[in-house]
């Protein structure tokens, strides 16, 4: 009756179907009632109304049944949550890593995939951060979802039961491109997954410099590369030296790319727009990058010639 | 000046000001109460526009008319003039002003002047927050939830729309303050707390919503402007801050203020009811009680907005429980409200057919909202159209229809003028086609996992975007169809009798439109309200 | 100004007023409230830095100023007690006093402030962004409390100017004292804040 | 709606409530310097609440007001209360 996407199917589909029936079948009763007394007390039918005195038997039943009801709903709905919150401890570690507008996702030995591929049958527990706002990690097929919220660590966990490929969306709104915080979970049998996990590469080879690092923990590479390709903002490649065309404010002019300018491009975005980008897309950095952090980037950015 | 013996309407009155001057610096609490209901829908109209043009955007998938900033801008200020300009001031200032008084046998309301003052400050309020529209930053674009850090970090003019927000609610506890005053020291003498009007009763109840909850949301949002102007960091993590604590305090105050916007609405309901049933409303302390009900435990079950944002899991039950607790007198209103029906003498005029549409509607939103606090189901719809189908039906349905229905049951009263009867049942089924149109299919997607605040979609839900729009295109007709009656009632429509539809409250005693001190001589009560003979 | 002075209807009605004033202190204490519940979570989260921050502060300033709060807010008490005995004169006296010792604690406040401020503490200050999170958020919350509630300070000494002018000219009276009730009223509110905020800022341990 | 007449509190009422909170005072400082760990803040607040009723029954007139207004005040106060704890739910858990 129920899918079988993730071990968690049975106990939501079951609270939800549950509560959707009582709840229809008030809806029917109710609606039904209603629409029986405006035919049968039509005031050209039944001219004069009956007053009828108030019936504390009458009152006591309905409270009491809705209130029987709700809690028996109550506890539906917790048992089938329950499950949620208890990761087997031996389960399979895999980190998301949300960022504006992606995800990232981190296996052991170093190794990270922009989609979530999983054995089978196997419990992967996931533990979700972000780098810059709250994102939300919902794959609806296995009926889970978490928030991934900045500083603080959440984390959920499953069993995939099917083959194939499930959606997964960002569920809290997180800016411009929230609807497009889309990826895949993909299911595949346990050695299809070991050979996957084996040619997954490492981290970038300038993983290990510190301004590299600070970038990467404000997730700029979600909007910005290094290889000189454009992604929603301008690569890093070459900024130092050339030539730029920027809008400010509405006026445009040319500058050369020194510190000063990638000071001001961080922490006033909206200043100097990059020719051919819209503004109010990159956020400011000032409160989450200080002077030190900034000259890393600065010293990071110029070595990508 | 004329002379006080003869009858003078409110609407005719010269007072020391004349035209338009007359009006807005009135303190008549019933002229206070039509300059409410002309802002308010007018933001109605604003914020509805901004409504349907989501809906011809998500038409299909991919950009149709705007941009996705523009998208995220435009839910943003629908969803704040939705909630802070029209549902919350929208029952109680317009309705629980001009009838308030009126019900309770009263004069006015116990500050004039500051009701005048607060329909001041709902504008200014409202000016700010159509203004954060136009300024360079451009719209916000955070929600109307302004969720932290995204609001601290945004480029967008929150700061303007956070003020905003802040002015509005302090209209709000005005209003509350006033109403509270009034309901304590005005009413007629004789008349005791269980012999007033139920519609009194749920703005009393909804009065003290606003009075104690707004304050946290209003210091909330204080705190979020000095965070983007200071970098005083309470929500942003870069800071130091916590995120999840601006959810507490933002919600701390905002399901409370679902309840200011519904139990105003139930408290119409239970008025239109008895009065086309010609019948004594059934269970009648049930329904003044659970009021208070709802409003107390109500204060209690925020944390159901916020079940995936990695709370405790202590609290996640904690405040599923109280989450169905509060929905327990919700249902006692409807079995009283259906229980009245029970061999009445019914007359189905436009106010009673929107009240029935409100009760379905109210039950689908209800129960959906069952789904949404029961925590393994939420956890499937939580973000999801799902939950936008659920506050639609409720807010819209329920409120928004409850609105109609006062509106249609109190016009002869305000204008001394009816409208066409055929023709405002006609308005009432389109409206109800259409709204069931609109919202139903975002449930279905919802449960799929469509979800929420999504300028772009995959192709698999654009069936359902699809009946959407055209529901969408049918009510916006209704709109048309019962505003249009309304209006041309209010200037050409056949003189109302004092009493049209032989309802038993105070207000239905002087004569349409009321003069300008209400009563000529205070009314002594003796006995219950709906006392039909 | 309204349609209805002319009418007998606008009669007074003391009780109201102060039911009013009462129900406006309530959203005063859930204002504060709210901050209070920010407070507390911050720190239960970082008991040792709220300590060392509190350790910053001058708790003499704050005693002081504490015992100014009190003072003033007896002697607008007693200045009600007296235009109720008809001794219009001392409830003069006494609202002037209350004026200048909220002037006190404000100067009190400014100094207090001013050091702060002197070695670059500030908020949005360069200091501040270095503290870790548990100092930074102390200070915040320190900054952002005594200055809500300094400016409930201002506000409540107009109000209580506005008494006195109106008991100087005979407004406020022996049976017609509302005005001066409902300032002396949000008056003390201003003092229980207070009570609260310093222990809750200078007394940590 | 009669108009109960105004109880005046005396002049003296007041001096001593005032002696009575300067001792309070002193007392919060002196027990939060010496160390009695998590106890400090409870007995903080004990002592700053005991201040609070003062400063409502007496110069608040508190006490000569309506019941409906003590049950006001001390509703707003159980409210609030109620909300830390509440919110207190989630982070003792965490
Ligand atoms: C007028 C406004 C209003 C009202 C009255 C309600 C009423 C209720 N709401 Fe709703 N809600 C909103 C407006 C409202 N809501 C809004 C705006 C949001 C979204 C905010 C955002 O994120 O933007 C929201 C979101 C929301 C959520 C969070 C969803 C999420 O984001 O995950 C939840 C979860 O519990 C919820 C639950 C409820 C419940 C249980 C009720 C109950 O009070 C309903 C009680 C009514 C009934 C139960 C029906 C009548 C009863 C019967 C016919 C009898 C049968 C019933 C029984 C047997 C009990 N609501
Ligand atoms: C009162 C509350 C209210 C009302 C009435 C509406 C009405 C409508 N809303 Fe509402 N909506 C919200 C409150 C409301 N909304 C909120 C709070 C949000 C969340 C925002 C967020 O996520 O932050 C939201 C979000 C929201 C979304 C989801 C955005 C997303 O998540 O991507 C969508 C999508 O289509 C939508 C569409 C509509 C439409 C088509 C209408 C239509 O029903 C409008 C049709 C109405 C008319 C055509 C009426 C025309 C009016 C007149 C003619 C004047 C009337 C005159 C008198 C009364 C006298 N709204
Ligand atoms: C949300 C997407 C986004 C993120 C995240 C982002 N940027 Fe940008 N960035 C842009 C866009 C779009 C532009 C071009 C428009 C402009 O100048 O504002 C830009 C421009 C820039 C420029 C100027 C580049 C040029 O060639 O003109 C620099 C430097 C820069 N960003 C640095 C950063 C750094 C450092 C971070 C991380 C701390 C970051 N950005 C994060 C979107 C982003
Ligand atoms: Cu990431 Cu929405
Ligand atoms: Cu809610």
């Amino acid at each position: 009756m129920f899918s079988n996407a993730s071990n968690f199917v049975q106990g939501v589909d079951m609270a939800f179907a549950i509560i959707v029936g009582i709840s229809l079948f008030f809806l029917i009763t109710l609606t039904g009632t209603m629409i029986y007394f405006v035919v049968r007390y039509d005031h050209k039918k039944h001219p004069e109304a009956r007053q009828i005195k108030d019936n504390k038997w009458m009152e006591a039943t309905w409270i009491t049944i809705p209130l029987i009801l709700v809690l028996y709903m109550f506890y539906i709905g917790w048992e089938g949550f329950i499950p949620m919150r208890q990761a087997p401890k031996d389960a399979m570690q895999i980190t998301a890593i949300g960022k504006m507008w992606k995800y990232e996702f981190q296996y052991e030995g170093n190794k990270v995939s922009d989609t979530l591929v999983i054995p089978i049958n196997k419990a992967v527990k996931i533990s979700l951060k972000s780098v810059d706002v709250l994102h939300g990690f919902s794959v609806p097929s296995f009926r889970i979802k978490e928030d991934m919220v900045p500083v603080k660590d959440n984390y959920t966990w499953f069993i995939p039961g099917e083959l194939g490929d499930f959606d997964l969306f960002c569920t809290v709104y997180c800016g411009l491109n929230h609807a497009y915080m889309h990826s895949i979970v993909r299911v595949v049998p346990e050695d299809q997954f070991n050979e996957w996990v084996a040619y997954l590469p490492e981290k970038n080879a300038d993983a290990e410099n510190p301004g590299y690092k600070v970038m990467e923990k404000n997730g700029c590479f979600a909007c910005h590369n290094t290889t000189g390709t454009r992604l929603v903002g301008p690569s890093f490649k070459g900024i130092y030296g050339r030539k730029i065309k920027v809008m400010t404010d509405g006026v445009a002019r040319e500058l050369i790319g020194d510190d000063s300018y990638v000071e001001t491009s961080i922490y006033e975005p909206n200043k100097d727009i990059s020719d051919g980008y819209p503004a109010n897309i990159m956020q400011s950095y000032k409160n989450s990058i200080n002077k030190e952090d900034m000259k890393l980037i600065q010293e990071y950015i110029k070595t990508l010639k | 000046m004329r002379k006080e013996t003869k009858y003078v309407s409110y609407l005719d009155y010269e007072g020391q000001y004349k035209g338009i001057f007359g009006w807005i610096f009135s303190t008549d609490h019933k002229r206070l109460g039509l300059l409410y209901l002309y802002a308010i829908a007018l933001f109605f109209f604003v914020g509805a526009i901004l409504g349907l043009t989501m809906r011809v955007e998500l038409a299909t998938p991919g950009e149709t008319i705007m941009k996705a900033q523009a998208y995220n801008g435009v839910f943003t200020v629908h969803g704040v003039i939705m909630i802070f300009m029209v549902v919350i001031p929208g029952l109680s200032a317009v309705f629980g002003n001009f009838f308030l008084p009126l019900m309770i046998g009263a004069k006015d309301v116990a500050f004039p002047k500051l009701n005048r003052l607060t329909w001041w400050i709902l504008i200014a309020g409202s000016i700010l927050a159509i203004a954060s529209q136009f300024l360079r930053e451009g719209p916000p674009d955070t929600g109307w939830t302004f969720y932290a850090p995204y609001s601290t970090k945004t480029g967008t003019s929150v700061i303007i729309a956070t003020t905003a927000a802040f002015v509005l609610g302090f209209a709000s506890i005005l209003t509350g303050l006033n109403f509270i005053v009034t309901i304590h020291r005005l009413r007629a003498p004789g008349m005791k707390f269980f012999n007033m009007p139920l519609f009194p009763w749920a703005l009393y109840a909804a009065s003290w919503i606003q009075l104690l909850a707004t304050p946290v949301v209003g210091i909330t949002l204080v705190m979020l402007i000095f965070e983007r102007l200071f970098g005083i960091g309470f929500f942003n993590p870069d800071l130091g801050g916590d995120p999840i604590l601006f959810q507490h305090l933002f919600w701390i105050y905002s399901h409370p203020a679902v309840y200011i916007m519904i139990l105003p609405a139930m408290g119409v309901i239970t008025e239109v009811i008895p009065t086309f049933c010609q019948r004594r409303i059934y269970g009648y302390k049930a329904i003044a009680i659970s009021s208070l009900a709802i409003a107390a435990v109500g204060f209690f079950v925020w944390g159901h907005h916020m079940y995936t944002s990695g709370m405790s899991e202590q609290a996640r039950w904690f405040f599923s429980l109280l989450t169905f607790i509060v929905a327990v007198p919700s249902a006692i209103k409807v079995f009283n409200w259906i229980a009245t029906m029970y061999r009445g003498s019914i007359n189905l005029q436009a106010p009673f057919l929107y009240a029935l549409f409100f009760i379905f509607l109210f039950i689908i939103g209800g129960t959906t909202g069952l789904i949404l606090g029961a925590v393994a189901p939420n956890v499937q719809v939580h973000d999801t159209s799902f939950v936008v189908a659920h506050f639609h039906y409720i807010i819209f349905g329920g409120m928004g229809f409850a609105f109609f229905s006062g509106l249609h049951y109190w016009f002869p009263k305000m204008y001394g003028r009816m409208y066409n009867l055929k023709a405002a049942n006609w308005g009432a089924i389109i409206l109800f086609i259409g709204f069931n149109l609109l919202y139903f299919p975002q449930f279905i997607i919802g449960y799929q996992g469509m979800p929420r605040r999504y300028y772009d979609y995959l192709p698999q839900f654009q069936w359902a975007q699809t009946i959407s729009l055209i529901g969408g295109i049918i009510l916006f007709i209704g709109f048309f169809v019962m505003v249009g009656n309304l209006v041309r009632g209010a200037k050409k429509g056949a003189i109302a009798p004092a009493n049209p539809w032989n309802g038993t409250t105070l207000e239905w005693t002087v004569p349409s439109p009321p003069p300008v001190e209400n009563f000529d001589e205070d009314p002594i009560i003796k006995s219950d309200p709906y006392d039909y003979k | 100004m309204s349609q209805h002075e002319n009418h007998a209807f606008e009669h007074r009605d003391d009780e109201a007023k102060k039911l009013g004033m009462w129900l406006f202190i309530f959203t005063e204490l859930l204002l504060f409230g709210g901050l209070f519940l920010v407070y507390s979570i911050f720190r239960s989260q970082y008991p040792d830095s709220f300590h060392e921050g509190s350790l910053e502060l001058s708790v003499t300033i704050g005693a002081i100023n504490t015992i100014i709060l009190l003072v003033s807010s007896a002697s607008v008490a007693v200045a009600l007690t007296a235009i109720q005995k008809n001794n219009t004169k001392l409830s003069m006296q006494m609202l002037l006093l209350t004026v200048f010792l909220a002037a006190a604690f404000l100067v009190n406040k400014y100094f207090e402030w001013g050091a702060k401020f002197h070695h670059g503490l500030y908020p949005g200050s360069e200091l501040m962004q270095l503290l870790d999170r548990g100092h930074h958020l102390y200070f915040s919350l320190y900054f952002f409390m005594t200055g809500l509630h300094a400016l409930h300070i201002i506000i409540g000494m107009i109000l209580l100017l506005i008494s006195y002018f109106k008991v100087k000219a005979g407004k406020v009276k022996m049976d017609d004292f509302m005005h001066l009730e409902n300032a002396a009223l949000y008056w003390h509110l201003v003092d229980l804040i207070w009570i609260f905020l310093f222990p809750l800022m200078y007394l940590i341990s | 709606m009669s108009e109960h007449t105004h109880h005046i509190t005396p002049y003296k009422t007041l001096g001593i409530i005032l002696v009575v909170l300067f001792f309070f005072t002193f007392l919060t400082i002196e027990i939060t310097s010496i160390h009695l760990g998590a106890l400090t803040v409870t007995v903080a607040l004990l002592i700053a609440g005991v201040k609070g009723f003062l400063v409502l029954s007496y110069f608040m007139h508190l006490k000569h007001e309506s019941l409906l207004l003590k049950i006001l005040v001390a509703m707003v106060f159980v409210l609030f209360a109620l909300i830390v704890l509440i919110t207190f739910i989630d982070y003792a858990f965490r």
